[in-house]
C-alpha cells in the first residue's frame, strides 16, 4: 500500500522526464546537425538530398516532426538507425541486453569489491589499513578508463592470452540460442557449461574494468555506514553477548551498515552507464553505449533519441528499485519522506 | 576486541594486493616482444616507390610462410574493419561506403579488376571487351559481354544475359539518392541482350566506362528471381531484402550480419570459379588501438591499416605488414575560390578572392612541408604527387613537376601577393583523428613557422559535422582537408578536382582562378573520351604541368596502399582499386 | 565518556562573526591535514597548480598559442631522456614534457572555469526554485531530473559533438552537465531552512527574504557546495579527457586527455611514455582532487554521504 | 595519590562475585587526556544489588563496560587497574578470580553474556533492527550453551550441524540445510534452540513468546524491548549482571514493571546485579548498598538505607537534596550550584571541591582517597579525617554538619 502507492507516484513522473529528455535531444539535434548527414556524399544533387530528406519526413515543421516521431515511439516504433542500419526496435533489444547484461556485472564487481573493502576499511578507520583502501579504491574512480582498458587488453589479451575480448566465440554464439540476449542467462536456459563459460570469460575484463571504477562510490559509503554501525550500541550488546569479532561484524554491523549502502547503487549506476560508453567501444561489447557514441559521432538521430529514452526509463527504474529495496532491508524507514 | 582484524576482509586485501602484484608484473615483462621498435619504417616489405602499381602485376605473396598449425580461428579468416555497411544492396551503396566490399565478395560483375592492378580480368564476361577482340565497337559506343555459362546464383537460380541486363536496369530504375546509379545512368545509353551477349551503348565515349563503371558496385549482377521474390523493383525507394541481405554469385553468400559486431560469410560451393578457402568474419571494432592490439594476439588476421599506426605494428611477431603499390586516393587541400567572408568561423579575416591569386595558391604548396607529412604522417609510407595524377594512376612518371618545401620561394610569392606583411588568419576544417588531422596540423606548423603573423586554426569535428560542412554550398571555410574518391582513371580524377565545372570546380568557382579555364576544361574533356592511350597520357602530363602553375589544390601526398596481416596468412595481396579494405577473402588461406 | 570522546563537530558551519568562521577555518585545516590521505591529496594538488603556474617557467611556451603542442616534427616518436625532449615524443612529434606542463594549465584552466560557471549557474538555478517554489520549482527541478536521467557524458558528447570540439565548446558542454549538482544542494538546502523553525521565528521578527538567504541559507550550502567543487575538479578533467578518447578534442592542443588517446596505440610497440606519462597525470590530477574532496567531506559533513 | 585500603570495603563477609581496585580508564581527546574513571575499588557480593550512582559523565557506564573489555581501544586504554571475578566454580572451590582487564580475548568471550551479562540503557539501540528477536537471543545459546543443543542426539551430531550449533557455519552451509540428508537434524537443532528461545522469553513474563520470537525490534514496544534483553542477558544464568540504566528510555509507567522483574529474576537466579543509574529514589528501592560515584571516583558506598539516611559527602547529601519528595514544598528542591569539572589531566584535589559548600583551601591541594575509618563506611572526603591523618591543622579539614542532610 505504502510501497504501491510510492511506486505509483514515481512512475506517473516518469512520462515528463521522458518528454522533457527527448524534447531537449531532439532540440539539440536539429538544431546542430543533420540527421541525414550519414547518407550524404558530397557528390549529391540537391534534387537527391531533397528525396532522401522526403524519405525520413524531415521536410515537415519540427513540431511535426516531434511530434511524428513521439507517435512513433507509442505505436513501439523507434525509428531507423542510421549507423546499424536496421530499425532501432530491431537491434535495441540485444543492445540493450549486452549493456544490461555488462553493467549488471560490472555492479557485480563493484558492490562484491566496494563492501569488502568498506568493510576492511570501516572496522579499521583512520588507520595505515584504511587509508591505503580509501587510495586504492578512489584510484578506481580516477584512472582514465580508456587508458586502464588498453592496458589491461595489452596484458590479458596480447601478452598472456588470459581473456579474450567481443561478447562471446562465434561457434558457441551459434551452439545455442539467444532468448533473452543476456548471454550467461541465455547459456544458462540452454543448459550449456560451455556457453556460460564463455560468456563469463569475455565478461570479465570488462566488468572489471567497470566495477573498479564505481568501486569508489561502495566503498565509502559502506566504509562510513559501517564505522558508524560500529559505535552503535547494539554492537556493544552483540558483543556483550559474548560473540566473536567475526560474528559483530558481519552478522550485526555489516548488516546494518548494507542497508544506506543500497542507496548508492543508484548512482552507481550512472557512473556505469556512463563509464560503459568506452569499455563497449575497447572491449568491443556491442551494447548500448558504444551505439551511443557511434550515433552521437555521425548524427544518428533515431538512435540518440532511443539512447536517452531508455537510459531514462532504466535510470528511473534503477532508482526506484532501489528506494524499494531499501524500505525492504531498513525496517524502520517509511517511503516518500 | 574492536581492534581484532577479521579474517575474511584481510583475504580480500591479499588477493586484491596479489591482483595488483601480477598486474604490475605482467605489465613490466610484456615488452620483451617488442624492444626492437626502432623508429623507422624499413621492416615493411619495401616497394619501389619509383615503379608505379601498374607494373606490378603478379600478386604479392607470403607463400613462404609454411601452414602453421598454431593459427588462430583455423578455417576463419578475421578481419578488422572501422565501418559497418549501411546497405547491401548494390543499387542502394555509395562509392566508398563499407558495403562495397561485401558486395565485391559476394556478387559479381562484367569483369573485375584484376589482383595485379589496373588490369581487368574476366568475370561474368567470358571475356574483357576490346577494340581488337570485337568486344568494343569502333566507334567506342557499344561494347558487348559474352555472358558465362553455368553460373548458379546463391538462391540456386542460374545467370542469363537477361539477367544481367535486369541487373542494370533494376539499378537505373530504383535511382536511388544514396546509390551510385548515376554513374551508369550518366554514360549508359541503352542495354539490350544479343543471344547470350550483353549488350550496352553509351552516350559518349568514356575510356573509363570498364575500369570505371562495369566493375563498380553498382553494376553488380543480382539473380532476377531472388529479386522478384523479394518486393521486386521499386523506383526511388530501396528494397528492404536486398539492403541487409544478398543473393549474388559470388564466392561467398552472407552468412549473418550481426549489426556493428561482426559480418559472416560463408563459402560458396557451387561458386563457378575457384572456391574460396576459408569463411570470413569481419569484425567491426571501432577503436585503432583494439585493432592493432588484435592483430598482435592474433584474433584478427588483417586489420583496417593506416599509417598512422605503422610504427605501432612494424616489428610485432608473426605480424606482416603489406605495403606494396599506391592508393589512389591522395590527401589533398581544398582551397576555397568562393569564400563567403559572413560564413567563415570567428577570427578567420581571408577576404572572398584570397585564393583568386594564382601567387597565394603556389605559396600554400611551397610553404607546405611535404616530409613532415609524409614521413611524420604517413610514417614514410607515402610520396608527393604531381596536380593532380598519384603513384600508380596511368600517365604517372616520376619525372612530372611536383611541388617540394621552398620556404624562400612561399615568402616571395606571399610578399607579391601582398600577404606576407600584414598576414591573416583561416581555419582549416579537418575530420578529428587519423592522417586528415596530422595533415592540418603539418600546414598550421608549416605556414605559423613560415611568418608569424599567419595563423592556421585547425577545426577537427566529429564525422557528422564534417561530412554536413563537406557536403554544404557554398562552402563555409576557406580550407578543408580530405582525400581524393578513388578513381581508376585519371579521367573521374580530373573530372571531379580539376575541371572547371567539376564536382569541385563548381563548389570552389575554379573560374574565379584558372589563368586559362576553358583551356584546361578542353584538355580534360578531350582525354576522356580519347581511347587513344598515348594521346590520353600526353593530355594529363600537360595538365600536371598547367596545374603546377595554377594549382587549385595542395596535395600533401599519397599513401601506399598499406595492410597489416598477420604471416601465417597465404597468398595475402591487396589492390587498392578494390573498395575498402581493397581485400578479396577468396584468394587467401591460411 | 564515550560519547564526549566520539563527538564530532556540527555538521553545518554555524553563521557568527568572521572570528569564529576563521577559527573554525582552523580547526578544519587542521582536522583535514590529520588524515594522511588527504593531506597526499593536497600535495599532488599543490604541486599540479605549481607546475600549471610555472608551465612558462619550465617550458618555453609555445608561439603563438602556448596552450598548442609544439611539434618537432624532426623528432617523431623519441623516447624520453632524448636531448631536447625529456620525456619523449609523441608520434607527431610533439614535446611530451610540454604537454605534461600545459596539460596541467588546461587543466587547471577548464575546471576553474566550468566549476566557477557551474556553481554560479547551479546557485542562482537552485535559489529560484527554492525560495519562488511552486511551478518554478517545479520546472526547474524537473529540468533538473531530465538531466540527470542522461549520463554527464553522453549529454556533454553529444553537445560537444553538435557545437564542434573546440575548447571553449567543451567548456560550454561540460558547464550543461555540471550545474545541476549545485542547483540541487542550494535548492534542499533552502527547503531545509524554510522548514527549520529559527527561520520561522527570524521571519516572524520581519527578516527580509534575502537576509535569510545571507545569514542561512547560504553559509549552510557551503559545505556540501565546497565538497561538490572539489570532487568536481578532478571529475571535469576526467571527463574531458574521455571526451578527448571518443575525438572530441580542439586539435594540438596540450591536453592530456589528446595525449593519452594518442598515444595508446604504442604501448603495445613499446612506446609507453607518450600515453603512460599523461595518463598518469590525468590519474594524479583525478585522485588528489577525490581525495581531497573525500577528506573534506568527512570532516565538513559526515552526515551527507555520497549525496 | 595514597593507595586506598585493600580490605574489604564492607561491613558484609560473604563472598565476593567481583572486586573492582583502582580502575581507571582513560580517553584520547582532542583537547588532552581525559580521566573518565580515575581509581575506583568496590566490591560486588554475591547474589547482592549493588547500585551505582551518579551523574551523567561521571564514569558509571564506562566502569559498567568495563566488566566486559567494552571500552573502545582506541580511544580508551585501561590505565591501571583490576577487575577480579570468581565465577561460580571459583566462588565454590575457593578458587582464584580471574582479573577481567587481562584475560584472553578467547576467555572474555567465553565470560561474556555467559558470566557475566550486561542490560544496556536504550533496548531500542541495543537491540539489532535487522534480526528477528529470535535470531538475537539464539546467539547467546548458539555462543554458549552450543554443547546443551546438541544433547540427546543419538551418536554425533553430523559436523555441518556441529558447525551450525557452535556458529561456525560457512558462507553455503544454509543451502545445505534446507536439502536431505541435513534438513531434518537441522531443524531439529533449530527446534530445540527456538525451545531455548520461547523458555527464556516466557521467564520475562513476555506474552505468547512464540509470536514475539519472529518479530523485529521495531515491531515491539520500549518495555517489549528490554524485556528481550533481560531474557537474552539472563538466559545463561549468569553470575553477575550489570544493568546500565535499563529503565531510563522507557515510559515511566513501565519502568516500575521492569525494575521488578529484573528483582524477582535476580532473586530467583540467586545472581548478582550491578546496577548503574543516575536516579537514586529509583536505586533505593531495589539496591542493597550503593556507591555514589563523581567525576570518575566514588564518593562513598554504603548500605542503601545508611546512606539514604545518614549521607556522609557532601555530594551525597546534595544528590538527596535534588530529589523531589512529598515532603518537599514547591520551589524549594535544592541544585547543586557549580559544573561537573573537567576530567581532563586533573590537578590532584577533591573533585567536588568546586562545588562543595564545606571545601577549605586543603581540599583544592590534595585529593581524598575513599577510606573507610573505624564507625564509618567508606567515604573520601577530607572532613572524615583527622588533622594528623594528613598532617594538616584542624582548622584546614572542611567542618560537615553531620546532622543536616
Amino acid at each position: 500500500m505504502q510501497i504501491r502507492e510510492y511506486i505509483i507516484r514515481r512512475v506517473m513522473i516518469l512520462p515528463l522526464i521522458l518528454v522533457g529528455t527527448s524534447l531537449i535531444v531532439f532540440t539539440l539535434g536539429r538544431v546542430g546537425g543533420n540527421p541525414i548527414a550519414i547518407y550524404l556524399e558530397h557528390e549529391m544533387t540537391p534534387d537527391e538530398v531533397a528525396q532522401i530528406e522526403e524519405r525520413y519526413g524531415l521536410n515537415d515543421s519540427l513540431p511535426e516532426q516531434y511530434f511524428a516521431w513521439a507517435g512513433g515511439v507509442l505505436r513501439g516504433d523507434l525509428g531507423y538507425s542510421g549507423v546499424l542500419a536496421a530499425p532501432v526496435m530491431d537491434v535495441l533489444p540485444k543492445r540493450l541486453a549486452a549493456t544490461l547484461e555488462l553493467s549488471v556485472a560490472s555492479a557485480i564487481v563493484a558492490v562484491s569489491l566496494g563492501i569488502a573493502l568498506g568493510t576492511f576499511a570501516g572496522a579499521r578507520r583512520n588507520r595505515l589499513p584504511d587509508h591505503l583502501t580509501r587510495v586504492f579504491a578512489i584510484s578506481g574512480a580516477a584512472t582514465p578508463i580508456f587508458w586502464f582498458a588498453i592496458v589491461l587488453l595489452i596484458i590479458f589479451w596480447v601478452n598472456l592470452g588470459w581473456f579474450p575480448v567481443g561478447r562471446s566465440e562465434p561457434e558457441i554464439f551459434e551452439s545455442i540460442s539467444h532468448p533473452t540476449g543476456v548471454y550467461t542467462l541465455d547459456a544458462l536456459l540452454a543448459g550449456s557449461f560451455t556457453a556460460f563459460r564463455d560468456a563469463i570469460w569475455h565478461l570479465i575484463l570488462p566488468a572489471v574494468t567497470l566495477g573498479y571504477g564505481a568501486t569508489a562510490i561502495i566503498t565509502r559509503m559502506m566504509r562510513s555506514s559501517l564505522a558508524e554501525e560500529l559505535n552503535e550500541d547494539y554492537v556493544d550488546a552483540a558483543r556483550a553477548k559474548g560473540l566473536p569479532e567475526r560474528l559483530v561484524l558481519r552478522r550485526h554491523a555489516r548488516r546494518n551498515a548494507l542497508i544506506p549502502t543500497v542507496t548508492v547503487i543508484g548512482l552507481g549506476f550512472g557512473f556505469l552507464l556512463q563509464g560503459s560508453v568506452v569499455v563497449e567501444i575497447i572491449f568491443i561489447w556491442p551494447g548500448m553505449g558504444r551505439w551511443m557514441a557511434d550515433a552521437v559521432l555521425r548524427g544518428d538521430q533515431a538512435t540518440i533519441m532511443a539512447y536517452v529514452l531508455f537510459t531514462s526509463i532504466l535510470f528511473l527504474v534503477v532508482n526506484l528499485v532501489v528506494d524499494v529495496v531499501y524500505a525492504y532491508l531498513d525496517r524502520r524507514v517509511v517511503l516518500g519522506s | 576486541m574492536r581492534t581484532r582484524t577479521n579474517r575474511f576482509s584481510r583475504f580480500h586485501l591479499l588477493l586484491i594486493v596479489a591482483v595488483v602484484l601480477s598486474l604490475v608484473a605482467a605489465a613490466c615483462s610484456s615488452d620483451d616482444s617488442t624492444e626492437t621498435s626502432a623508429p623507422s619504417a624499413t621492416t615493411a616489405p619495401s616497394s619501389d616507390t619509383t615503379a608505379p602499381s601498374t607494373d606490378t602485376t603478379a600478386p604479392s605473396t607470403d607463400t613462404t610462410a609454411p601452414p602453421d598449425d598454431d593459427v588462430n580461428n583455423p578455417g576463419v579468416y578475421v578481419h578488422a574493419a572501422d565501418d559497418d555497411p549501411l546497405s547491401l544492396d548494390p543499387a542502394g551503396v555509395a562509392a566508398g561506403e563499407a558495403g562495397e566490399t561485401i558486395i565485391l565478395q559476394t556478387y559479381d560483375r562484367l569483369v573485375e579488376i584484376g589482383p595485379g592492378g589496373p588490369d581487368l580480368i574476366p568475370g561474368l564476361s567470358t571475356a574483357v571487351p576490346t577494340v581488337e577482340n570485337g568486344g568494343i565497337s569502333a566507334d567506342g559506343l557499344t561494347y558487348t559481354f559474352p555472358i558465362r555459362e553455368g553460373v548458379t546464383f546463391h538462391d540456386g537460380s542460374t545467370l542469363t544475359a537477361d539477367v544481367v541486363k535486369f541487373s542494370w536496369d533494376r539499378a537505373l530504375e530504383m535511382d536511388l539518392p544514396e546509390g551510385n546509379s548515376s554513374i551508369l545512368a550518366d554514360l549508359v545509353d541503352s542495354t539490350s541482350v544479343d543471344g547470350n551477349n550483353f549488350v550496352v551503348t553509351l552516350k559518349d565515349r568514356n575510356a573509363a566506362f570498364l575500369n570505371s563503371v562495369v566493375t563498380a558496385a553498382v553494376a553488380s549482377i543480382v539473380s532476377q528471381e531472388g529479386v522478384e521474390a523479394n518486393g521486386g523493383v521499386v523506383a526511388g525507394q530501396p528494397n528492404e531484402f536486398f539492403s541487409s541481405d544478398v543473393i549474388g554469385s559470388g564466392p561467398y553468400t552472407l552468412g549473418a550480419w550481426n549489426r556493428g559486431e561482426n559480418i559472416q560469410l560463408d563459402v560458396f560451393d557451387d561458386y563457378w570459379g575457384e572456391p574460396a578457402k576459408l569463411d570470413v568474419r569481419i569484425e567491426q571494432v571501432p577503436d585503432d588501438d583494439v585493432r592493432t592490439l588484435g592483430l598482435r594476439a592474433g584474433d584478427f588476421d588483417s586489420i583496417e591499416t593506416d599509417p598512422t599506426f605503422v610504427t605501432d605494428i612494424e616489428g610485432a611477431e608473426g605480424v606482416t605488414i603489406f605495403a606494396e603499390g599506391w592508393l589512389l586516393e591522395p590527401v589533398h587541400i581544398g582551397l576555397n575560390l568562393d569564400i563567403r567572408e559572413d560564413l567563415l568561423p570567428d577570427g578567420d579575416t581571408v577576404p572572398a578572392d584570397f585564393f583568386h591569386d594564382p601567387r597565394v595558391r603556389r605559396a600554400f604548396n611551397y610553404a607546405f612541408n611535404y616530409d613532415n607529412f609524409v614521413e611524420g604522417g604517413l610514417s614514410g609510407q607515402g610520396g608527393v604527387v604531381p596536380h593532380y595524377l598519384p603513384q600508380g594512376m596511368l600517365a604517372y612518371d616520376d619525372s612530372l613537376p611536383r611541388f617540394e618545401t621552398d620556404l624562400a620561394e612561399a615568402e616571395r610569392l606571399f610578399t607579391e601577393a601582398g600577404w606576407w606583411d600584414d598576414g591573416f588568419e583561416m581555419t582549416v576544417l579537418v575530420e578529428e583523428g587519423g592522417i586528415f588531422e596530422v595533415a592540418g596540423l603539418v600546414l598550421k606548423d608549416s605556414l605559423e613557422s613560415l611568418n608569424p603573423n599567419f595563423r592556421i586554426n585547425v577545426a577537427a569535428v566529429v564525422e557528422v559535422q564534417f561530412d554536413d560542412a563537406h557536403a554544404a554550398v557554398p562552402f563555409e571555410y576557406a580550407t578543408w582537408i580530405k582525400n581524393a574518391d578513388p578513381f581508376a582513371d585519371p579521367a573521374a580524377l580530373f573530372a571531379a578536382y580539376i575541371h572547371p565545372d567539376g564536382e569541385w570546380g563548381d563548389v570552389h568557382k575554379f573560374r574565379n582562378g584558372y589563368q586559362d579555364a576553358d583551356g584546361i576544361a578542353a584538355l580534360i574533356e578531350e582525354a576522356a573520351v580519347s581511347v587513344d592511350t598515348d594521346r590520353r597520357v600526353e593530355i594529363y602530363q600537360e595538365l600536371t604541368q598547367l596545374l603546377f602553375d595554377d594549382p587549385m589544390w595542395v596535395i600533401p601526398g599519397n599513401e601506399k596502399a598499406l595492410m597489416a596481416h598477420r604471416s601465417w596468412v597465404q597468398n595475402f595481396t591487396m589492390n587498392p582499386l578494390w573498395p575498402r579494405p581493397s581485400l578479396k577473402f577468396a584468394l587467401f588461406d591460411k | 565518556m564515550v560519547e564526549a570522546a566520539a563527538r564530532r563537530p556540527p555538521a553545518s558551519s554555524p553563521s557568527g562573526p568572521l572570528a569564529i568562521r576563521v577559527r573554525r577555518f582552523g580547526e578544519i585545516t587542521k582536522e583535514v591535514l590529520r588524515n594522511p590521505t588527504t593531506t597526499i591529496g593536497l600535495v599532488i594538488i599543490a604541486s599540479l597548480l605549481l607546475m600549471a603556474l610555472m608551465a612558462p617557467i619550465i617550458t618555453e611556451a609555445n608561439t603563438p598559442d602556448a596552450y598548442q603542442m609544439p611539434r618537432d616534427w624532426g623528432a617523431i616518436n623519441e623516447p624520453p631522456g632524448t636531448p631536447g625532449h625529456l620525456l619523449g615524443t609523441t608520434s607527431t612529434g610533439g614535446d611530451v614534457l610540454y604537454g605534461v606542463v600545459w596539460g596541467a594549465r588546461t587543466s587547471l584552466r577548464l575546471s576553474v572555469i566550468v566549476v566557477g560557471i557551474t556553481m554560479v549557474v547551479g546557485t542562482i538555478m537552485g535559489s529560484i526554485a527554492g525560495f519562488i517554489g511552486g511551478k518554478v520549482d517545479e520546472i526547474i527541478m524537473r529540468l533538473v531530473d531530465v538531466l540527470l536521467a542522461i549520463p554527464e557524458l553522453i549529454f556533454a558528447l553529444a553537445i560537444a559533438a553538435v557545437l564542434g570540439p573546440s575548447f571553449g565548446n567543451i567548456i560550454f558542454a561540460l558547464t550543461v552537465v555540471f550545474w545541476v549538482k549545485y542547483a540541487r544542494i542550494i535548492r534542499g538546502q533552502i527547503i531545509h531552512v524554510k522548514h527549520n523553525e529559527y527561520v520561522d521565528s527570524a521571519r516572524v521578527i520581519g527578516d527580509s527574504k534575502l537576509n535569510i538567504y545571507r545569514k542561512d541559507v547560504l553559509p549552510n550550502s557551503v559545505t556540501p557546495v565546497v565538497v561538490q567543487a572539489t570532487l568536481d575538479m578532478g571529475n571535469i578533467v576526467l571527463v574531458a579527457a574521455t571526451l578527448s578518447f571518443i575525438g572530441l578534442a580542439e586539435a594540438g592542443l596540450a591536453e592530456w586527455g589528446v595525449l593519452v588517446s594518442e598515444g595508446q596505440a604504442g604501448i603495445s610497440a613499446g612506446r609507453w611514455w607518450a600515453s603512460t606519462i599523461p595518463g598518469a597525470m590525468v590519474f594524479l590530477w583525478a585522485l588528489a582532487f577525490n581525495l581531497f574532496g573525500d577528506g573534506l567531506r568527512d570532516v565538513l559533513d559526515p552526515r551527507t554521504e555520497g549525496r | 595519590m595514597t593507595a586506598p585500603a585493600a580490605a574489604p570495603l564492607s561491613d558484609k563477609t560473604a563472598s565476593r562475585v567481583a572486586s573492582v581496585e583502582e580502575l581507571r580508564i582513560h580517553f584520547d581527546t582532542k583537547a588532552g587526556r581525559l580521566h573518565a574513571v580515575d581509581g575506583v575499588s568496590f566490591d560486588i557480593f554475591d547474589g547482592e544489588s549493588l547500585g551505582l550512582v551518579g551523574e551523567t559523565g561521571c564514569g558509571k557506564s564506562v566502569t559498567a563496560r568495563s566488566f566486559l573489555r567494552l571500552i573502545p581501544v582506541p580511544p580508551g586504554t585501561y590505565a591501571g587497574g583490576r577487575i577480579h571475578f570468581w565465577s561460580k566454580e571459583a566462588r565454590q572451590t575457593g578458587g582464584s578470580p580471574v582479573d577481567l582487564l587481562q584475560v584472553p580475548a578467547s576467555q572474555m568471550r567465553d565470560i561474556r553474556g555467559n558470566r557475566i551479562a550486561m542490560i544496556f540503557q536504550d533496548p531500542g539501540k541495543a537491540l539489532n533492527p535487522a534480526l528477528s528477536i529470535r535470531e538475537q537471543v539464539a546467539e547467546v545459546f548458539y555462543q554458549h550453551r552450543s554443547e546443551d543443543l546438541l544433547d540427546g542426539w543419538n551418536g554425533t551430531p553430523p559436523r555441518p550441524i556441529r558447525r551450525a550449533a557452535g556458529q561456525r557455519s560457512g558462507k553455503l552451509e544454509w543451502l545445505a540445510f534446507k536439502v536431505p540428508p541435513l534438513r531434518s537434524p537441522a531443524r531439529r537443532l533449530r527446534k530445540r534452540v527456538d525451545d531455548l528461545v520461547g523458555d527464556a522469553l516466557a521467564e520475562t513474563q513476555i506474552p505468547n513468546p512464540r509470536k514475539i520470537m519472529t518479530s523485529y525490534p521495531h515491531e515491539l514496544s520500549g518495555g517489549m524491548k528490554q524485556r528481550v534483553m533481560i531474557a537474552q542477558a539472563l538466559a545463561c544464568n549468569p553470575d553477575l549482571l550489570i544493568a546500565d540504566e535499563p529503565t531510563t528510555a522507557l515510559d515511566v509507567t513501565i519502568q516500575a514493571r521492569i525494575m521488578e522483574l529484573i528483582r524477582e529474576l535476580q532473586l530467583r537466579h540467586q545472581t548478582s546485579v550491578l546496577y548503574i543509574s543516575h536516579d537514586l529514589s529509583l536505586v533505593r528501592r531495589i539496591c542493597d548498598r550503593i556507591a555514589v560515584m563523581y567525576a570518575g571516583r566514588i564518593a562513598e558506598i554504603g548500605q542503601t538505607r545508611h546512606v539514604f539516611h545518614d549521607p556522609l559527602h557532601p555530594y551525597t547529601r546534595g544528590l538527596l537534596a535534588a530529589i523531589p519528595s512529598l515532603a518537599h514544598q514547591r520551589g524549594e528542591l535544592a541544585v547543586i550550584d557549580g559544573t561537573v569539572p573537567e576530567l581532563i589531566d586533573p590537578q590532584p584535589a577533591c573533585r567536588f571541591h568546586t562545588r562543595c559548600s564545606y571545601a577549605t583551601d586543603l581540599c583544592g591541594r590534595l585529593d581524598p582517597p575513599l577510606v573507610a575509618r573505624p564507625g564509618l563506611r567508606p567515604v573520601a572526603c577530607h572532613g572524615y579525617a583527622s588533622p594528623d591523618e594528613l598532617g594538616v591543622a584542624a582548622d584546614q579539614l572542611p567542618r560537615l554538619d553531620r546532622d543536616a542532610p
